[in-house]
């Protein structure tokens, strides 16, 4: 039960001579010891020796300290924490996948290719991409693959080329992933509402000029490999003019990248094929609904256009169609392709993160064209619905409209020297996951808050009630917030200690 | 739809608070010219039932075999039933990173206790919350070494390590001009040495080996570190199959100076390859040169232990472009499989399968050479797999174990033409006696060389 | 063994606090002469992988079909995944019978909206916990009759109902010598009203019918109340497919002053026949006469609303040998299965489920009737189960079906010397369209009657 | 998480128009309606509509209101808490078991009938007992089933006889049981440590003379049916003269009926056929470790002597051998036989509560002979444990030795006006599931305390040290008791108003 508090760290726990599994006997020859004397394992140090009860309990009791998307809403935004259907998890859990052996012949694991195959074709549909590789196990590791992609591209006509653009507004993984790719980063400067500046903007603080869209195109030119662009941006709205941005990029032959983790907004409602897009990457943990599993795994297939096809990563999965009699259905089969002159080579190992790539499918096959459609509308209507009943409350920053998330800035809290974190944490003793808290770093004291389209009208008020209740609080008694979360079972983290002294492993006393 | 909680009145009291008559309305933000104007052209929405029926048809339609011999990167162990328990709680399978400490302690101390695993596993002092895969993990090690090395710009890689390691190197080595990515042949099966110290000069950041290696064979770190760290390079192991840390000594003591690779191992099935779970495991000199996150113990306000994410001035979110990786989703609930399983394997019981998978695979080789077209192509030590060169049709011999529902070894061939005509055989705690026995016959069946 | 947390160092603490040597040491309550003196003379213990392989094994030897045209009692029913993922949470299927509320409010909450929803189902005001299964219900069922309807000895029992469950009806009343169980017949597939009306007297406490009954046909409750009351007897409805609450009147509102039966198709599979979930729904009037275990809301000490078990002065832990029934352990978690389904079905599932199952069967009953060998026997409005004659072989028919993987309807003569040579066929929505045509082919194929 | 409390009842979140639940299009011609009209459903009142997501919620959110074996020690009296393999329900969860139906022809059941008829052997060699039957769903009706066996034993031998003794000690079930078998219970009187009396006793309050074993065989003599005798008994000492007992009532051609349910403190230390024991049932949901599901399903098969077997329920599972070459294994083949002309007749529709009889048997192949016996041999050092480091401060009422539990009377802190609720209740607010409490009926303010073999010395600590520290309370802060619990979501319910005006659904309001 919950009462009982601390769970101590198993290797504090560990008792010698418990064990928590037994082994099969032993129906061979005992192994003969051709090892290197120093070779031989020596020992462990905290490796613990525990009951199979008593490490099923650590589990069961660590688990109660977690939130999950059972728990109620999650309004992390930028994570579209959405309900993670268990058919999924079951499907994923089938032994004719789970079984399954990636260096096994094409013709053994047909069920498997087959199942990457449809995957990819609804990823085109949806993006309105028709090149996919579903290699790379998450959002980051899309990014890299596409972003390579564009290296390649540029290289088969003549120069890498230098730099990448990316807008301040968007996520670290952005210029982290650019550099791994060997670019530059220049920055584009963005608007309040996170969309990208056309023209240079003075910054109100130090005066400086930073360079908008226009100049840095003018100025660097065929220096441009490429930019990276977040749409719908990281603060909720869509980059409106991301025909002109991309057609302004295209001038100069440089590509265009889409960071798909928002596109459950956009999801049977655009398709960033049509508006200039060259390639992207689709966040499937975050979208298609497979579960964060406390960090991972995930899933970032990319889909680019027709030019950057040849470079995708090998293999590829083609489809042959077999012969057969007047009138019969026609029959498929498939098979892994590695002989592609032109591939940027593997991103992963095998073949990507499987077993998320088949709950991505069994959700998309669950919610068809007009499913997907109606969950991204009940997701951006959702979102706005918190915007409408908390603007007021807390600081809207800009009025653009705003798709599946809202960002709200804490000035109006800032006031009474109570802050984003304070309300955060508050929200913890009220019994819910905050929201995602200073980011984008463009808003004040930004409080992103992403609903999804699996709360009810229900969750929705009760969340919105806890945040107006706790604007309340703020101007009556603005100190008690400073102490939140009191009712957790744990206060608030010494980080600094943390960081400076780090205990990163647990070390026999 | 089942999944939507969606009802007429509910949706139009939304709306109304909104203030907008239609959901449509509020796509406003995007221009009318970039929306897509028609339905998605794909199937309708499935009942549980229909999309059940549907996928199972699909994993049906993969062959399934009573025993596969085949390893190569994906190993084929027992997962005992409580670790699915226990990561199908949603607390677990459901929770985003833990951002928010105070509300995700339980994933954190996890986390902590799996650095601590690994730690132990690889005998080194820092490690994170873990990595895409063995390849990915690979790239991450390589480019670490670059940092930490400074100003040396060449990665010697071991031929010996997995091929398709080797390949997702070669891919994001690629776009940085600067580097180099140098190979390091084999001999009698393992890194020759002589063509190390020919390669190791002061450009040489650090030499990857594989241990054991893609062949199966033991790598002898401690040999070979003498000459690596002489020549200031750092000696980075590559293990693809974890259970081989209950066989041989902990990389970290045998003269690692970094190690990494695959661990999906600790209580996952092969799964087409993924998800698997990549590692790292570095110096605590290292460790702020260290990718991905990383969990660490401190106090909260009463004084009461708890754990933290840490070290974060290294990732993307707060370094963007100076970030050491740009990884920021993980493979945590792989992570979380496998720490159960350590924890319930303990010491007895990871290194009573060690011995096991030992004696199961030297079984295996035993026996197979006693069939006249099978012959050992080096004796080097080994854990759970082997070459043998096959005289035979290798084709031949797939076909006759595939009507016995068996999956044979890997034709080596396909990655090392010098090794054409040979196999790589595995053996693990899941195959019995009985299993070997009547591979051994079914081989024996096989027409002679065509 | 590794369910055990023993370590030779703490059960040696554990012994010395008692101050004894030896764990045998303890069993001195135990006289000498009345120990085994040997070890069991049974296998030893088995690894977890050796264990699941053995029953693995054991569950391979039975034959697996692609589609099942038998209901008779066990029906064949779509289980969403939601529901193993629910129970499978320790804190639902290791708890105990919530005898201290506090720390038991989720099952305690559970069973008062399982009690709910069975009221709603079945037309009456209250129910309990749950009973065994459809047989056991009948027998609580007809004891309680007997109880309520006071110097009433007889209980009569339609041949419509489930002939097991007669079975069971038989076996409890056995002991019984001052009570009666009289069957009456069947005239077109229903209740003979002509035989009834013979057997209703002042000494009749109930007359139990099936609803529908075993062959499929829906008993004409309404009509049956009228003499049945007028004998001052109450009815007793059985419903061994509860399903078919979605397509025919609740019988509490069709006449019924008792219902009871078999709940397993709601989110349960076969199984072998159970574990199965018995009910028993009965007037207000009646409540203090119910078996089992029940749930009632109420407030704790600051006014908050909470559940308990209540009217325990009904059972045996307080009233032994006056106690309404013996139960004390019941099918708590079959009926949080079946409460989960209700509650993801809603009342638009439920009914759309039954007239899915009304529709197959319907559809099956057509296309075998367009079989020269295949006859009608009554046209009775049915549900998902009918009976048709057959003057084919059935060993033949059953053979060809099998070597298809179809299970066909069951020989009805097992149990009906006058049904000789009919067959209970039954369809859910379970069954494609195809799957019947297939059966439909394979029987046109079956070589004519030997 | 854990902090929002309140969880509504799902039928005050029904919302019209929501689902859970999407229907397969239907493949064949809708229904014709061939009903009465009288008979046509006409409608719901409390089903409520709901999407998949908030029925999960719910039963997750609720689920945190109940403790589990997974929350730690789960000491109820006689109720066998121990752990439960997730390898047991993974076994039952077989697709080759759930698929499988009753009806089907033997021959397409072999696997389950293997199972059946494997158990049944295990069962056998542990009990003693040469027949067995697996039919009963609980220990209630395995007493049931042994009755009938008993009475069928007598009629085939000319009169069913009248009376069963059951001692004043036993559980409910048992006084029930007979009475549902059509018999007279007369009650033996019990000496202080459960055990019977051979003797009269004259009861120290009233001064009325109980007649002893002696006296009722003596008088009653042939109308003795039989006995039913729970060993060890509910204090958790063995029936040390149950020989004497059984040869007692065999003069009379009584029969001895043994209630199981403290089986788990015999297993492979002694057998109730080897000490005279006729017939009995054990519950698999304790001894075995099936889990107890918040009320059941479990399982009570019933153990018989051979004269018995005759009369137990059909169908019986038969085993043939089957007719194999020189030297090779011998194969079986399975069967259930329906042809037993004494048999009492059917007590389940088909054959029990096989899922949970897969358990049992998985749990007896995991622990095997050896396994079993040490269980036992845990079991009741671990009781001991509790005895011997609570005895002092809390009354042992007896002393003589306990097996697999330790019963504590309340007597020491009732000086306190404290009582065994109170106590009870107080555990609640340390994070434990109170122990039984008021059974057995003998003793005053019972605490009857079952810590299974399942608890490592650490947990059995913590419990022994929160009860010590509780009887500390007593004598300081006695009122505070009867407070408790304190900090669980609900205070003391009142259930005299549940029982007087009982609300046992919901209607609408
Ligand atoms: C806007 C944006 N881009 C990229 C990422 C990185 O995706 P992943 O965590 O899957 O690598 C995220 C996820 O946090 C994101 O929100
Ligand atoms: C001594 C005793 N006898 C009989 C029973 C009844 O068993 P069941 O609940 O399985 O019907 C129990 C269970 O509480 C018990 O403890």
């Amino acid at each position: 039960m919950f009462l009982r508090q601390r769970e101590p760290l198993s290797f504090d726990r560990s008792v010698p001579g418990k064990r928590g599994m037994d082994l099969p006997k032993l129906d061979v020859p005992t192994a003969k010891d051709t090892r290197p004397a120093h070779l031989k394992r020596s020992g462990f140090d905290a490796l613990p020796e525990l009951s199979e009860v008593e490490v099923i309990r650590h589990f069961t009791r660590l688990s109660k300290w977690n939130y999950g998307v059972d728990d109620g809403i999650y309004p992390l935004g930028s994570c579209t924490m959405k309900h993670n259907p268990r058919l999924n998890e079951k499907v994923a859990g089938m032994p004719g996948f789970t079984d399954s052996h990636p260096m096994a012949p094409d013709a053994l694991v047909q069920g498997n290719l087959e199942m990457l195959f449809t995957l990819q074709e609804w990823l085109k549909e949806i993006t309105g991409l028709p090149g996919v590789t579903l290699q790379p196990s998450a959002g980051a590791a899309g990014e890299l693959t596409g972003v390579m992609l564009i290296r390649a591209y540029h290289v088969s006509r003549g120069a890498k080329r230098r730099v990448i653009l990316i807008p301040d507004s968007g996520h670290g993984t952005n210029p982290a992933t650019a550099a791994m790719a060997g670019y530059e980063v220049v920055e584009l400067p963005s608007l309040p509402d996170g969309t990208i500046s056309f023209d240079d903007v003075t910054d109100p603080v130090n005066g400086k000029v930073r360079k908008g869209l226009k100049t840095l195109v003018k100025e660097l030119g065929t220096e441009i490999a490429g930019a990276m662009i977040t749409n719908p941006n990281t603060v909720g709205v869509f980059e409106y003019r991301f025909k002109e941005i991309s057609d302004l990029l295209h001038s100069v032959d440089a590509l265009v990248y889409m960071d798909g983790a928002n596109m459950n907004a956009l999801v049977g409602v655009a398709r960033p094929g049509d508006f200039g897009v060259d390639v992207m990457h689709l966040n499937l943990h975050k979208t298609m609904s497979t579960p964060h599993g406390g960090g991972g795994p995930g899933a970032g297939p990319v889909c680019c256009v027709e030019k950057l096809r040849p470079f995708l990563p090998v293999p590829v999965v083609l489809r042959d169609t077999v012969k057969v009699g007047e009138g019969e259905v026609p029959k498929h089969s498939y098979r892994l392709d590695w002989n592609q002159p032109q591939s940027i080579g593997k991103v992963h190992t095998f073949y990507g993160n499987f077993g998320i790539l088949v709950r991505a499918l069994t959700y998309c096959l669950s919610h068809g064209s007009d499913g997907l459609k109606e969950a991204t509308l009940r997701a951006i209507v959702n979102a706005n619905y918190i915007r409408a009943r908390l603007k007021g409350a807390y600081a809207l920053h800009i009025d653009s409209p705003s798709l599946h998330e809202v960002v709200f800035s804490d000035t109006l809290q800032a006031k009474h020297d109570v802050h984003t974190l304070d309300i955060a944490k508050r929200l913890i003793d009220h019994g819910y996951h905050p929201p995602t808290i200073y980011f984008p770093l463009i808003v004040p004291g930004a409080l992103m808050i992403e609903p999804t389209e699996s709360e009810g009208k229900d969750e929705l008020d009760a969340f919105c009630d806890t945040m107006l209740a706790i604007a309340k609080e703020v101007e009556e008694n603005p100190e008690a917030l400073h102490q939140a979360p009191t009712l957790a079972p744990l206060r608030r983290m010494d980080e600094t200690t943390a960081a400076r002294k780090p205990v990163l492993r647990w070390t026999k006393a | 739809m089942r999944y939507l909680p969606s009802s007429p009145a509910e949706d139009r009291a939304l709306l109304d608070t909104i203030g907008v008559p239609r959901a449509e309305d509020l796509l406003s933000g995007i221009p009318e010219a970039l929306r897509l104007n028609r339905n998605l052209d794909l199937p309708t929405q499935g009942s549980e039932q229909e999309v059940a029926w549907q996928m199972m048809d699909l994993a049906n339609k993969n062959t399934r075999f009573c025993a596969q011999f085949l390893g190569a990167g994906a190993y084929d162990h027992f997962v005992p039933s409580a670790i699915d328990a226990m990561i199908s709680r949603q607390e677990w399978f459901t929770a985003y990173t833990p951002y928010q400490p105070e509300i995700s302690q339980g994933t954190l101390q996890h986390i902590f206790e799996y650095q601590t695993l690994i730690c132990d596993l690889t005998g080194l002092e820092v490690t994170n919350a873990s990595l895409y895969d063995g390849g990915t993990a690979c790239v991450e090690a390589a480019l670490m070494a670059v940092r930490v090395a400074k100003k040396r710009n060449t990665v010697l890689v071991s031929r010996g390590l997995h091929p398709l390691y080797r390949e997702v190197l070669k891919t994001n080595f690629a776009p940085h001009d600067g580097l180099n990515l140098v190979e390091v042949g084999l001999k009698d099966g393992v890194t020759d040495l002589a063509d190390l110290q020919a390669k190791l000069n002061g450009d040489v950041a650090a030499v990857m080996v594989g241990y054991p290696n893609f062949l199966g064979a033991v790598e002898d770190l401690t040999a070979l570190a003498g000459p690596i760290h002489a020549a200031g390079a750092l000696l980075v192991s590559v293990t693809q199959e974890a259970f081989a840390f209950g066989w041989f000594e902990a990389p970290g003591k045998a003269g690692a100076d970094m190690a990494c690779g695959e661990a999906m191992s600790l209580g996952n099935k092969p799964n087409f390859g993924g998800p698997f779970l990549g590692f790292l495991a570095v110096k605590d000199a290292h460790k702020r040169e260290i990718p991905g996150r990383v969990v660490g113990q401190t106090k909260d306000l009463d004084g009461r232990t708890g754990y933290v994410l840490t070290l974060t001035a290294r990732e993307q979110h707060i370094r963007r472009d100076k970030a050491t990786s740009n990884i920021c989703s993980n493979q945590g609930l792989v992570a979380l499989r496998a720490n159960i399983f350590m924890q319930l394997a303990g010491p007895e019981g990871l290194k009573g399968l060690a011995e096991q998978n030992a004696a199961k695979a030297q079984y295996l080789r035993q026996r197979l050479l006693e069939l006249p077209d099978m012959q050992p192509v080096d004796d080097q030590p080994f854990f759970n797999e082997f070459v043998l060169r096959y005289t035979g049709d290798y084709a031949a011999l797939q076909e006759a174990c595939l009507k016995e529902s068996l999956l044979p070894g890997l034709d080596l061939g396909r990655f090392y033409p010098e090794y054409q005509g040979c196999i790589l055989w595995c053996a693990t705690e899941l195959h019995t006696r009985q299993m070997i026995e009547s591979l051994v016959e079914i081989l024996a069946r096989v027409p002679a060389t065509v």
